[in-house]
């Protein structure tokens, strides 16, 4: 009996953890239940399992077990205190190298995107980046199911699903927010093995000096429950202050198309599409944005979607739950008074 | 110089505005290439206050690819970047108010077909 | 490695690769002179924008053996004409064989980014040292104030030579820094081009244009109910894969009428005669340029001290027949032989270049203009063939092939009232003498 | 004396692309082939550093013959020497495979001419990968500081560099020892406006083509092209379109009724309710 094992690297920075990680967890689990017939006529023995790597980060690896993992491999040193590109990519190399596992998944954010390519590289095998869809299919010639990674590319106008037929593990790494979060479950039971490590500070080439935190508000768009954005359809960058309004009514954040970025109307982490966040709040509230693809493509995922522009026309409509034609200087207004009443009569 | 009553507005007859369909620009501008200069702009109004006075503010109109609009304040915004530098704008403002020069070598408008 | 202490010099600098500008580089080069050409684009031809067709004549004055070279052509015109558009009908008058069935043909559908970069590339291969990504501000001048050079937008820009051949194109404004024209461009002479590139499969082109094969193709313009009656022309022509289909405006007509290019054009590709033509295709581009119509009246004088204009910064375009593009080639190849021959003689100075003005009236350029001269005027001073002309033939024809079960002379009666109710015979009578005015020179 | 190895690619302009409706497949036809812009900054801060220290900025790119454009490029922007990796074999190269056929160019690079410090654009954005940066830093053994935004120090003689790279949580500053390899934003240095001279040299510069053939680099050609990627294209497709909702016209129903009707609908999906019950402890439940 062989192990088909299903990886997933739980991201974490001090003690907090990246929620891609859960996801990550829900979509491991998923692949492996596709796998599940295949393996129990082969008499195999599928497993999802979480690799983390940190210092006094135990209690991370339990709720790991409590998110969906049947094991986690724990590594557990003041060298990882802080995440550094080498002494991870090294030690999860070698890891893996141990277990085989069969796929490796990696959250696609900036640690995840730094630390995927060492891993693969290293371990001379294929990864797919920053992948939107992922499947194990049946594939020509192929004995077992393959992990069938798609991502957008080319500027998120097309969509390429890639497989890697022979070498091990099939690595991607996944953008937070396209999967759902799996359940909590409180009495979930697995193992947390404590792995040794092999790495030396020598070894490590680097030094963190220091971490110099952004002034001003942290904006976190991307895990909001409520996104109310504008577009160059405000008009002026003052129109934004309407917007925050409505957003903390709300209890959501601001974000923006990307011209009223480039015109230095919000600062980047506020930005929504391609080439700034992907996001996918319950509730995203389209002002003045004329939906070009590039923006359509960061925010379709959103559970309910109100789209306000003048010009009936405008693509965001074609991506909107509900459209409103008209103008937002008096929609906006009108909705932060109905949002009030609505909340008093809550209370 | 050019002499404002040259450019009395007129009214096309009802049926003919009518006739216009309503069309939004940007979805045209998705099928131009530029390389847009991100520091420094080619077009500007001279001076806001004749813009302010200007009655029709054709501009608003004529560009072919919409640069000219109005803020809420009523200000002419210059949307520079999707500028195809024909010149209309420079010949067409009736109180000769835009400044207008080129882009610097390699920005602007790139035709893909032409 | 430093370059700071050089300075750049070349036999003649030429403003603008485009039509004009690359032929000019062409016939200097080939006869041994060091020329840069400047192109403030990221290559050539991404400026430029037009119908079009390309006319082979003046191609083949400068390079004889083009067809071999490959120019990236799209189609041969094999049938050009008129199309009268009426509120809901055209009327469509055009040629086809004959004349138009020669190979080559004397034009051929074109796009001008490909075109241009061809064409630009046609004057690398002679010798001409291509300078993109760099636009020209002003002139180098000595202490006479005769141009020695241009000044270009880059840091350590200058650029020394004893001739320079300025082919900015329609907004000519190191022309009128030359001080070869007074005056900036008149919104009364300028038309307003804008059009969209629409792409469709080649068989649904042949199907819907009516062409054998893809070594056929259209150029019509489209009078009538294409610019809302006002002052403008429209056009269509059919490339490999791809339809052109835009118009032209007059700038002053746009202005005082307050009208959006790009909502005259979709009214234009939603008329019942057109939508049917660009149904289920792809906009691939849409763009607008100046075209200098002004014509003779319009142009500047050609040569000063150091330096020659020509192509659209010299005006010289013919409104009527859409000819501008090989003007410009024809003026570009003049205006080389004028500065070879000046470096021949060691003579730059204005009196010298004045040949250039020489050439161009023995060529068919100022005649043509001059021929034409009051062309752009007569459509300002007679909407009418914009707008009522194209509508009575409409009406007429559309009468004329209906049976109604009318005895004929009714229909006729009918077909004449079409008419009158439009215009007064008399007043249709004028125009027609106006018309041939202007374009015949009566 | 500085040197400074950049690797550039050259790639469809993506703002431009476009499908073909019939066929579903890529159209390139029309789309300008540009320098990766994120390539384009870090070359403009390797050539900054070159200028302030001394030395010389060697420029890399794999790819066929026609991005010769790419590397004439970065010449007009103060590159001083340019090779280019190119063989028919190389085509269909996964980012495993190119790490490879890059890594080995460098090290052959780096023998005659010892390089300070590796720079690569963050990511290519027809890829959009972020891979093959890091790859060669592995794969030379390299320290690797990825999303670089900012060289706050460049020590040549205490053999170090200070980066200041941008995460999604804070700006990280972090020392690594020489060589070093760099992944940058744009961030990192402005692209400065070429001066007239450097931008001729660079329209009469040739760069050096190295093949698996000619050239001083000896390839594996287990490694290189289709044969060295482990992965391979399942399919292509293009994103579905979403279903459009309902619209209104505020106009015709007035603005009050449209925005009661959108929140009701809104509460209707289960969104608003979840939404307003959770209230201000909403934002204190994201990180």
């Amino acid at each position: 009996m062989t192990a088909r094992r299903f990886w997933v690297f739980i991201e974490q920075e001090e003690g907090n953890v990246h929620p891609v990680s859960w996801e990550l967890l829900g979509v491991a689990r998923y692949l492996a239940s596709q796998v599940k017939e295949e393996a129990d006529a082969a008499g195999d023995e599928v497993l999802v399992e979480g690799v983390l790597l940190g210092h006094d980060v135990a209690s991370i690896a339990q709720d790991a077990l409590h998110y969906g993992a049947d094991r986690v491999y724990l590594f557990d040193d003041p060298l990882f205190a802080h995440y550094r590109n080498c002494p991870y990519y090294k030690t999860l190399a070698q890891v893996a190298k141990k277990y085989n596992p069969e796929v490796f998944l990696v959250g696609a954010t900036t640690l995840g995107r730094d630390l995927a390519g060492g891993i693969a590289t290293a371990l001379r095998t294929g990864l797919t980046a920053d992948c939107t869809q992922l499947e194990m299919g049946e594939a020509k010639g192929a004995k077992q199911k393959l992990l069938l990674a798609t991502r957008p590319a080319f500027g998120g106008n097309i969509l390429a699903t890639i497989m890697c037929r022979k070498h091990r593990p099939q690595m991607s790494s996944v953008r937070p927010r396209v999967f759902p979060m799996p359940p909590f479950d409180p009495d979930a039971q697995g193992e947390i093995v404590r792995e040794p490590m092999d790495v030396t500070e020598e070894g490590a080439m680097s030094c963190i000096l220091e971490f110099v935190h952004e002034k001003g508000e942290n904006v976190n768009i991307e895990y909001a429950d409520v996104i109310v954005a504008g577009g160059r359809g405000l008009g002026t960058p003052e129109g934004f202050d309407l917007l925050k309004e409505l957003a903390d009514e709300l209890g959501g954040v601001v974000g923006a198309s990307r011209p009223c970025i480039d015109a230095g109307w919000l600062s980047y982490p506020h930005q929504v599409g391609q080439s700034g966040r992907t996001v996918r709040p319950k509730l995203y509230i389209a002002a003045g944005i004329s939906g070009a693809l590039q923006h359509k493509v960061g925010m379709q995922n959103s559970d309910f979607i109100i789209a306000i522009n003048t010009d009936p026309n405008a693509p965001i409509f074609d991506v909107a739950d509900v459209g409103l034609v008209g103008d937002l200087y008096q929609v906006i207004p009108a909705m932060i008074e109905q949002i009030k009443a609505r909340k008093e009569a809550l209370a | 110089m050019k002499r404002k009553d040259a450019f009395a507005a007129k009214q096309l007859p009802d049926d003919l505005a009518e006739s216009l369909p309503d069309v939004y620009v940007d979805d045209l501008l998705v099928s131009i290439k530029y390389f847009v200069d991100e520091e420094q702009t080619h077009l500007s109004i001279k001076d806001d206050a004749v813009c302010a006075r200007c009655q029709d503010k054709p501009c608003l109109y004529f560009c072919p690819v919409g640069v000219y609009t109005l803020d809420n304040e009523g200000k002419i915004q210059v949307a520079y970047q999707a500028c195809v530098e024909c010149g209309s704008c420079r010949v067409g403002c009736p109180y000769d108010n835009i400044e207008w020069v080129l882009p610097r070598g390699g920005f602007g408008v790139a035709y893909k077909f032409g | 490695m430093s370059h700071n202490d050089e300075r750049i010099a070349f036999d003649a600098v030429v403003v603008g690769a485009g039509l004009a500008g690359s032929a000019a580089a062409m016939m200097m080069a080939r006869e041994g002179l060091n020329v840069a050409l400047i192109e403030r684009g990221q290559k050539p031809g991404g400026k430029n924008y037009f119908g079009g067709a390309i006319y082979t004549h003046a191609i083949a004055d400068v390079l004889p053996d083009f067809m071999e070279r490959r120019p990236p052509f799209e189609r041969p015109v094999t049938e050009a004409g008129f199309w009268f558009l009426g509120e809901n009908g055209m009327v469509r008058a055009t040629v086809q064989g004959g004349e138009l069935s020669k190979s080559p043909a004397d034009a051929y559908t074109t796009l001008r980014a490909p075109f241009d970069l061809w064409w630009a590339e046609q004057a690398q291969q002679e010798g001409a040292f291509l300078i993109p990504k760099t636009t020209v501000v002003d002139f180098l001048r000595d202490q006479d104030g005769r141009v020695t050079g241009v000044l270009t937008d880059r840091p350590q820009g200058e650029i020394d030579a004893p001739i320079v051949i300025v082919c900015e194109g329609v907004n000519n404004l190191l022309t009128q820094k030359l001080g070869l024209i007074s005056h900036d461009l008149e919104p009364a002479h300028m038309a307003l081009a804008f059009k969209q590139l629409i792409s469709l499969p080649m068989d649904t082109i042949q199907a819907r244009f009516g062409l054998p094969d893809e070594d056929h193709g259209l150029a019509v313009s489209v009078l009538g109910d294409v610019s809302l009656g006002l002052p403008g022309m429209g056009f269509v022509y059919t490339n490999k894969s791809t339809v052109s289909v835009g118009l032209g405006v007059m700038l002053d007509t746009l202005v005082t009428y307050r009208l959006k290019p790009y909502e005259v054009l979709q009214r234009y590709l939603a008329h019942p005669a057109i939508a049917p033509l660009v149904e289920g295709g792809q906009l691939l581009e849409y763009g607008g340029h100046l075209i200098p119509e002004g014509g003779w009246g319009d142009m500047p004088q050609l040569y000063t001290d150091g330096a020659l204009v020509a192509g659209d910064a010299a005006a010289m375009v013919n409104a009527l027949h859409w000819e501008g593009t090989n003007m410009a080639i024809i003026a570009g190849k003049l205006a080389a032989e004028t500065a070879i021959e000046a470096h021949r003689k060691g003579d730059f100075s204005a009196r010298m270049l004045s040949g250039y003005q020489k050439r161009l009236q023995d060529g068919f350029i100022l005649k043509d203009l001059k021929q034409y001269r009051n062309f752009s005027k007569f459509l300002e001073m007679h909407p009418e063939f914009m707008g009522t002309y194209p509508a009575f033939l409409n009406d007429a024809l559309g009468q004329f092939f209906s049976a109604y079960g009318k005895p004929k002379k009714k229909l006729f009666e009918g077909i004449y009232g079409a008419l009158t109710k439009r215009r007064s015979l008399f007043k249709a009578a004028g125009d027609i003498i106006s018309m041939g005015r202007a374009v015949m020179g009566w | 004396m500085f040197h400074a190895l950049v690797a550039v690619k050259q790639v469809p302009d993506t703002t431009n692309i476009r499908i073909d409706p019939d066929t579903g497949n890529l159209v390139r036809e029309g789309v300008p082939a540009i320098m990766n812009p994120y390539d384009a900054h870090a070359l403009a801060e390797a050539v900054r550093w070159k200028r302030a220290l001394g030395g010389k900025v060697t420029v890399v790119s794999m790819g066929p013959a026609s991005f010769t454009k790419t590397i004439r490029e970065a010449v007009e922007l103060g590159a001083d020497r340019g090779v280019l990796v190119s063989d028919r074999k190389f085509a269909g190269a996964d980012t495993l495979s190119t790490s490879y056929v890059l890594a080995e160019t460098i090290k052959v690079i780096h023998e005659e001419d010892p390089i300070d410090l590796i720079f690569f654009g963050k990511q290519a954005i027809d890829g959009d990968t972020a891979q093959v940066g890091p790859g060669v830093g592995v794969r030379l053994d390299l320290p690797v500081v990825t999303y670089a935004v900012k060289i706050r120090e460049l020590d040549l003689e205490g053999r170090r560099v200070v980066v200041e790279r941008k995460t999604e949580r804070w700006t990280e500053v972090i020392e690594v020892p020489l060589p070093a390899l760099l992944t940058c934003d744009k961030e990192i240095a402005e692209i400065p406006f070429a001066p007239l001279p450097d931008l001729i040299r660079s329209l009469r510069y040739e760069p050096e083509m190295w093949t698996m053939k000619e050239g001083p680099v000896a390839f594996d050609p287990a490694e290189v092209g289709v044969k060295g990627s482990p992965t391979v294209v399942y399919k292509m497709g293009t994103p579905p379109l979403p279903e459009a909702g309902e619209k209104v016209n505020t106009r015709d129903v007035g603005v009050e009724a449209a925005v009661k009707d959108a929140l009701e609908k809104a509460d209707a999906a289960g969104v608003l309710g979840a939404v307003l019950a959770q209230g201000p402890a909403a934002k204190e439940a994201q990180l």
